[in-house]
């Protein structure tokens, strides 16, 4: 209910901003270029990165030509050699201005003879060239017609690719999605030379009118899902977008979550497989970080050298991923009930052994691990916020001030400090960042379970968060699955990995349509009668 | 004497009078048939899961 | 409409069929026997599971509070089915008092019983807000786990090799009469015709009637099994005298697994094996109660219902039993026969009855109208 | 709506949790006082128990350390519960029984009977069922729960250990739980025994540091003798050969050592290190009988007289005389246990399980019967293995 009023209103507010705006941009070209070129100046601010120019040229410089790009969007070098040439000096020396005495149309002659130029639009109304000019295309206008050309002239800096920083790989492809759309789309459509491939960009923000595009495999998608993604981009309303992460916030289906219920990759191989298995890839202008929806829960303990490393290696790792899941969940907590409510678990040896390193320590267990942990978190955050040449020194502060002189000083146990660093060190295996943060959330919240009710509590707590695991769905996928609801195909990557040529199907709880993956037989050695010889060479 | 059929749920009312419980569950059942039947009238077009569908 | 798949239905009637026999043994009375009991009571439990599929089979769309009205008529058949929510609800009421004499006995002494039980209701509460599809789901991921925790305890039962099998001798020494004495109205209720509860759930499984039967009955077999491999066990594991007097037999057997000094007093964990299961049977009391409540009151919403039944719950859960001797002796002596009797084998008994009986008649009424024609 | 419930309901639940952390049955470990051995005397109207704590700092210090090691607290009281709870009077923190290794009772107290206070053993929710029960021997059991030990610092764990040892290696002794001790308590044809232990040396110094800073410590803890009961109360002293045969009887052997006399002097050791025994009661005649199979496997261990082990017949003529002495071992057990007309094999047990009728009839005068019983015993031993070497030198030496 709220949730509507607030879409209401701003709504109301929309259209009158839209009602001033349209008054100015829809307004035609006019037909003066003076006018033109000042109109720019004005709305921009005289900005200084703006390129005007006016030239005479023609046969007798009858004909008046205005250019206007944005310096640092367009390639200087491009607008010199192929629009400014060729209309300044090229139209007299290649007679074209005889084509112009036959035909006094300027506007069509030179389009047609004279802008050397594969993507070339012909524009009439101010707010389509402002569209251009921003977007880094060179406006050519020419005195007596109310319209004009745009150039495309992109030619901005951009970084080049480079292997991802967040997610690496020893083996597998090295290269990463870069802040430029059209670079990224090109590193998929390199990857799935296929024309089932389809790309739709839909330009978000009111003032950013960042591209944002989706990609999917038409035939293999399933078109409800890329329906549901569809409109609720369209469904946002907002004036900036910088990153992914505000698609992603604004789209998903539950808010009040820790989990992420979309994925995120810097990985085109992760994004191609993804698409692949029929999910949407939502890449964002100006970010390389691309989003997968929908996503589920044992997604975020996949990496993609899981598929590049042999199958019963992958499939060990995996299954020591979701250990490290539970340890980084858990041990705190553990600890903290078993030194505190059942005592009687522990070797009594063990148990003296801890009872000596509690000795005077002040805090009950619950402080301590509260304490330690959060310290971690500090140390952690600022690592990561740090410069990098200071990077070091926090490191050192953290393992020898706070973990040693803590523990010398007998303000903390040494089994806390060694708990506390195997849970960060267990929570740091989880290959994607933003569950390792709801990992270390929830954390919290078991040791404060585990200080009132033991492992009991602990066990409640797990229910209560199995609970909500599986009450959430992405785009209409349980984020369970295939896990609850049990899909006995589907298992065959979700807790091992099983070989490639086994994986026969995708995965059926995101798109039932064009399911067969591969019909590759599974690998043999050759006949026996054919290798009898070298087998038996080996042998020796 | 009252109060004990008053509970009968309480462990030693169902020791000792182990027939309260199924009284209290008639008597209650046939209160809480008066709310079916009197419901059943006002609104028997309306689908019994129709909440279902919720989730 | 929510939906739950057959494996979810399996799941389901497993957890509610184990539930908490599991740790307080079954069919104590008989002694070393016990097993005897179990099998007699899994035979007993799938006919009667059978008789009660068959009815949902005679009773098509209809839920086990709709039966009633259905078949008996309106005037009849209402107050009969609201003795189900009823019972569901005390039931309810009585697994929280188990979790909170084992809870406090075992592994939070000192800890209030409201604590105990609030904590746990509010978990269970917050699954009723999700719905038997979220409580399904749980299942689904929780039944592994509870059969590897089941498994490894066999395992490490075994290994440290404190099973007699002399235990088990002589059997049948008393003869029949206690065996059948535990066995009915006990033994086959226990769990196995209490299952008819499930008649409430039976109707949202998404595959035909015909593979509700065999899920069922199959789910039966199985859980019938974990309970004769349990059994067995304690009975080998801590001889007949210990079978008798344990509180928590099954915990007194895990507390003495001991391999090599290192890993022993897994108490605690057969304490969670045991919240599972509870939770699970607490969880599906309520859901079927909610339910019951919400088709008898013909109330649109569940949701609405959630919060007043938590809070009954909170008081039975408080009010059951005042000790846990009297909650036993009412487990074993007085509730099987006072309700479980009526409710779960003579009422659906009748209604079998009547319903062949009016399908009878219905079908010479055709015959007849056949005839005519 | 539906996600404000939702929350409300999460957010209550957090609050109430945050509103609970009042712990209720939380205990920091630094609280505890961790009893590891428990001794438990009779006085003129109750108990006497002392308690041994552990002193973690001690014990875990890296450094080697002046202090003790232990420390053992006292106190009266009408009933168990009462003593210990009046522990915490001297007791510096809360007693933590949990991890109690060892129960030793006094002499006295075990003849007068155990039934009492092992009700407060079986019910006190915090003591775990895995300790040794013990009996002082001729001794008050305050005595054994004050001695400091060498190497394990903590005596109770020393106690534990070594009548643990002692029954898998030498085979004299016996771990008792608690559970079935009740149990043999409670049964119709079965009656305890519980390992006793002793100290050897002058008892006064045991609870000196000074008896760890020796070479040889004055004061030591033995434990081997099994106390024979009747009921709950302790009547005799099972010998260690007799312990043995009890052991055999009730195939509690895992390892043991026995010998033989060779022809021409000497002796012969074997090490039985696979035995099983299977025990079959039986009604002849309207008369019990007990028929008791045991079938072991031996090497040789020791030989210290001349003789040939390459020959087969040799082999044969040892496995007939170490059957013949082991059977012998068996029967002074069961003669002795006749003797005192107490019923320590579960021999009764046996006949129930075979002949449960019967058996309704016969428990009523059992303690009678018992000393009728005849008794069969069937030794099967085979020797596997003669050791690295197959023939004795001592042949030669001795020529």
């Amino acid at each position: 209910m709220r949730r509507n009023m607030f879409f209401k209103n701003t709504k109301i507010k929309k259209d009158d901003w839209d009602n001033v705006t349209v008054k100015v941009d829809a307004e035609l070209i006019p037909a003066k270029i003076s006018e033109v070129l000042n109109n720019i100046k004005i709305t921009m601010g005289n900005s200084t990165d703006l390129v005007t120019r006016d030239f005479k040229t023609g046969k007798d410089g009858s004909i008046d030509i205005g250019i206007a790009y944005v310096d640092g969007l367009a390639d200087k070098v491009f607008v010199q050699d192929y629009i400014i040439q060729p209309l300044m000096t090229d139209l007299r020396m290649t007679g074209l201005d005889i084509e112009i005495e036959k035909d006094p149309n300027v506007f069509e002659v030179i389009k047609n003879f004279n802008l050397v130029s594969g993507d070339l639009k012909e524009i009439i109304d101010l707010k389509t060239l402002y569209t251009h000019l921003l977007s880094g295309d060179t406006i050519v206008l020419i005195e007596g017609y109310k319209k004009g050309f745009a150039v495309s002239s992109q030619g901005w800096q951009d970084r080049g690719i480079q292997e991802p920083t967040s997610q690496t790989v020893v083996r597998g492809p090295k290269d990463g999605f870069t802040e430029t759309l059209r670079t990224n789309t090109s590193l998929i459509r390199r990857r799935i030379k296929n024309t089932d491939l389809w790309i739709e960009t839909i330009p978000v923000g009111n003032k950013t009118q960042t591209d944002v595009a989706l990609l999917y495999l038409k035939d293999v998608a399933n078109p409800k899902i890329v329906n549901e993604v569809r409109m609720r981009i369209n469904k946002i309303e907002i004036d900036a977008i910088l990153e992914s992460g505000y698609i992603e916030e604004m789209i998903q289906d539950k808010t009040f979550t820790v989990f992420p219920t979309i994925h995120n990759t810097e990985r085109p191989d992760a994004a191609c497989a993804a698409i692949l298995e029929g999910k949407i890839i939502i890449m964002v202008d100006g970010t390389p970080f691309v989003l997968i929806a929908p996503a589920v829960f044992v997604e975020f303990f996949q990496s993609s050298e899981d598929y590049y490393q042999r199958a019963d290696i992958s499939s060990l790792l995996r299954m020591l991923r979701y250990f490290c899941l539970f340890l980084a969940l858990i041990t705190p907590s553990a600890y903290i009930a078993v030194t505190t409510f059942h005592q009687e678990m522990l070797p009594t040896l063990l148990l003296i052994s801890l009872a000596a390193q509690r000795e005077g320590v002040p805090f009950p267990a619950l402080i301590e691990a509260v304490m330690m942990e959060v310290t971690f978190e500090i140390l952690r955050e600022a690592g990561v916020r740090m410069p990098r040449a200071v990077g070091s020194a926090i490191s050192i502060v953290g393992a020898l001030v706070l973990g040693q002189a803590a523990v010398e000083a007998g303000i903390v146990s040494a089994t806390m400090v060694i708990i506390v660093s195997l849970t960060a060190i267990a929570s740091f295996v989880c290959p994607s960042f933003n569950m390792a943060i709801s990992i270390r959330i929830l954390r919290f919240v078991f040791m404060i379970l585990a200080a009132t009710f033991g492992l009991f509590g602990i066990i409640m707590g797990l229910i209560m968060m199995v609970a909500h695991l599986a009450s959430l769905r992405s785009f209409g996928v349980p984020y369970l699955s295939p896990m609850a609801p049990m899909v006995a195909a589907d298992q065959k990557d979700v807790f091992v990995r099983v070989p490639i040529w086994k994986m026969i199907t995708r995965p059926s709880f995101i798109s039932q349509s064009d399911s067969r993956r591969q019909a590759t037989p599974s690998p043999k050695p050759p006949n026996k009668s054919t290798n009898e010889g070298g087998s038996q060479g080996e042998n020796k | 004497m009252i109060k004990d059929w008053l509970f009968p749920w309480e462990s030693h009312i169902m020791i000792n009078h182990p027939l309260a419980m199924p009284v209290f569950m008639g008597i209650a059942s046939f209160f809480l048939s008066i709310v079916t039947w009197t419901r059943g009238n006002n609104n028997q077009n309306k689908s019994k899961q129709k909440d279902m569908d919720e989730n | 409409m929510e939906r739950i798949s057959q494996y979810q239905l399996f799941v389901l009637t497993v957890f509610f069929q184990v539930g908490t026999t599991i740790i307080f043994g079954f069919g104590a009375a008989a002694g070393r026997d016990a097993w005897i009991v179990t099998i007699i009571s899994l035979l007993v439990g799938i006919f009667v599971i059978s008789i009660y599929l068959f009815l949902s089979y005679l009773n098509p769309g209809l839920t086990l509070v709709e039966w009633f009205p259905a078949q008996f008529g309106k005037w009849i058949g209402t107050p009969i089915a609201w003795l189900y929510p009823l019972l569901f609800l005390y039931e309810g009421g009585r697994i929280l008092n188990d979790i909170k004499y084992l809870t406090t006995t075992i592994i939070l002494v000192d800890t209030p019983f409201l604590a105990i039980i609030l904590f746990f209701l509010l978990v269970v509460a917050y699954l009723q807000y999700c719905g038997i599809e979220v409580i399904a789901r749980i299942g689904e991921i929780f039944f592994p786990y509870f059969l590897v925790m089941i498994l490894g305890s066999v395992v490490l039962i075994l290994v440290s090799d404190i099973l007699r099998v002399d235990n088990l001798l002589p059997v049948l020494k008393n003869g029949w009469k206690p065996i059948l004495a535990s066995t009915f109205p006990l033994g086959a209720s226990q769990g196995f015709a209490q299952s008819l509860e499930l008649a409430m759930i039976w109707l949202l499984v998404s595959t035909s009637h015909k593979e509700i039967v065999k899920t069922t009955l199959f789910a039966t077999v199985f859980s019938g099994l974990l309970i004769l491999i349990t059994v067995l066990m304690i009975i080998t594991g801590i001889g007949e005298f210990f079978y008798k007097i344990e509180s928590f037999p099954m915990f007194a057997l895990v507390s003495k697994v001991n391999i090599g000094g290192i890993i022993k007093n897994l108490d605690a964990f057969a304490v969670l094996l045991f919240i599972i299961s509870a939770f699970f049977k607490l969880s599906l009391h309520l859901f079927f109660a909610i339910r019951g409540f919400q088709i008898l009151t013909k109330v649109e919403s569940s949701r609405k219902l959630i919060i007043p039944i938590t809070i009954i719950s909170i008081y039975l859960g408080y009010s059951v039993s005042s000790n846990y001797e009297e909650h036993i002796k009412v487990a074993i002596e007085v509730f099987p026969y006072n309700l479980w009797i009526m409710l779960l084998w003579i009422l659906p008994f009748a209604l079998l009855i009547v319903t062949l009986i009016k399908r009878a008649i219905k079908n010479r009424k055709k015959e007849m109208a056949q005839a005519k024609e | 709506m539906k996600i404000n419930k939702k929350t409300a309901l999460l957010s209550i639940a957090f609050f109430i949790l945050i509103g609970l952390t009042g712990c209720w049955s939380a205990h920091e470990l630094s609280e505890l006082a961790i009893a590891t051995g428990l001794g438990i005397d009779k006085t003129e109207d109750g108990y006497r128990i002392s308690v041994q704590f552990v002193n973690p700092g001690e014990i875990a210090a890296k450094k080697a350390s002046s202090g003790v090691p232990i420390s053992v607290h006292t106190a009266e009281g009408r009933s168990m519960l009462e003593a210990v709870r009046k522990l915490t009077t001297t007791a510096p923190r809360r007693v933590y029984l949990a991890h109690v290794r060892v129960i030793i009772f006094g002499e006295e107290l075990a003849k007068e009977g155990l039934r009492k206070p092992l009700d407060f053993l079986s019910r006190d929710h915090e003591m775990r069922a895995d300790f040794v029960i013990a009996i002082a021997k001729g001794l008050k059991a305050e005595d054994v729960i004050k001695v400091i030990a060498p190497m394990e610092k903590v005596s109770a764990n020393k106690i534990f250990t070594s009548i643990e040892t002692s029954e898998k290696n030498w085979a004299p002794t016996k771990i008792v739980l608690l559970d079935e001790l009740i149990e043999s308590l409670v049964s119709d044809g079965k009656e305890p025994v519980i390992t006793g232990v002793y100290l050897t040396g002058n008892s006064e110094l045991g609870g000196n540091i000074k008896n760890i800073q020796q070479v040889n410590t004055p004061t030591k803890i033995k434990s081997d003798y099994l106390a024979v009961f009747k009921g709950d109360k302790l009547i005799d002293w099972l010998d260690e050969s007799e312990s043995k045969g009890f052991n055999y009887i009730t195939d509690n052997i895992t390892s043991t050592v026995g010998f033989i006399e060779c022809e021409g002097g000497g002796t012969l050791t074997i090490e039985t290190i696979r035995s099983k025994t299977k025990l079959e009661g039986a009604i002849e005649n309207e008369k019990p009988k007990i028929k008791i199979y045991v079938t072991a496997e031996s090497n040789i261990g020791d030989v210290e007289c001349p003789i040939d082990l390459s020959k087969s017949k040799t082999i044969k003529d040892i496995e007939k005389k170490f059957n013949e002495k082991t059977k012998d071992i068996i029967m002074s057990s069961v003669e002795k246990a006749k003797e005192l007309g107490t019923d320590i094999y579960g021999f009764g047990e046996a006949i129930n399980r075979s002949e449960p009728k019967k058996w309704e009839d016969l428990k009523k005068k059992w303690d009678e019967e018992f000393k009728n019983t005849e008794v069969v015993v069937k030794v099967d031993l085979k020797i596997r293995r003669v050791g690295t070497i197959a023939e004795s030198f001592q042949e030669e030496e001795d020529q």
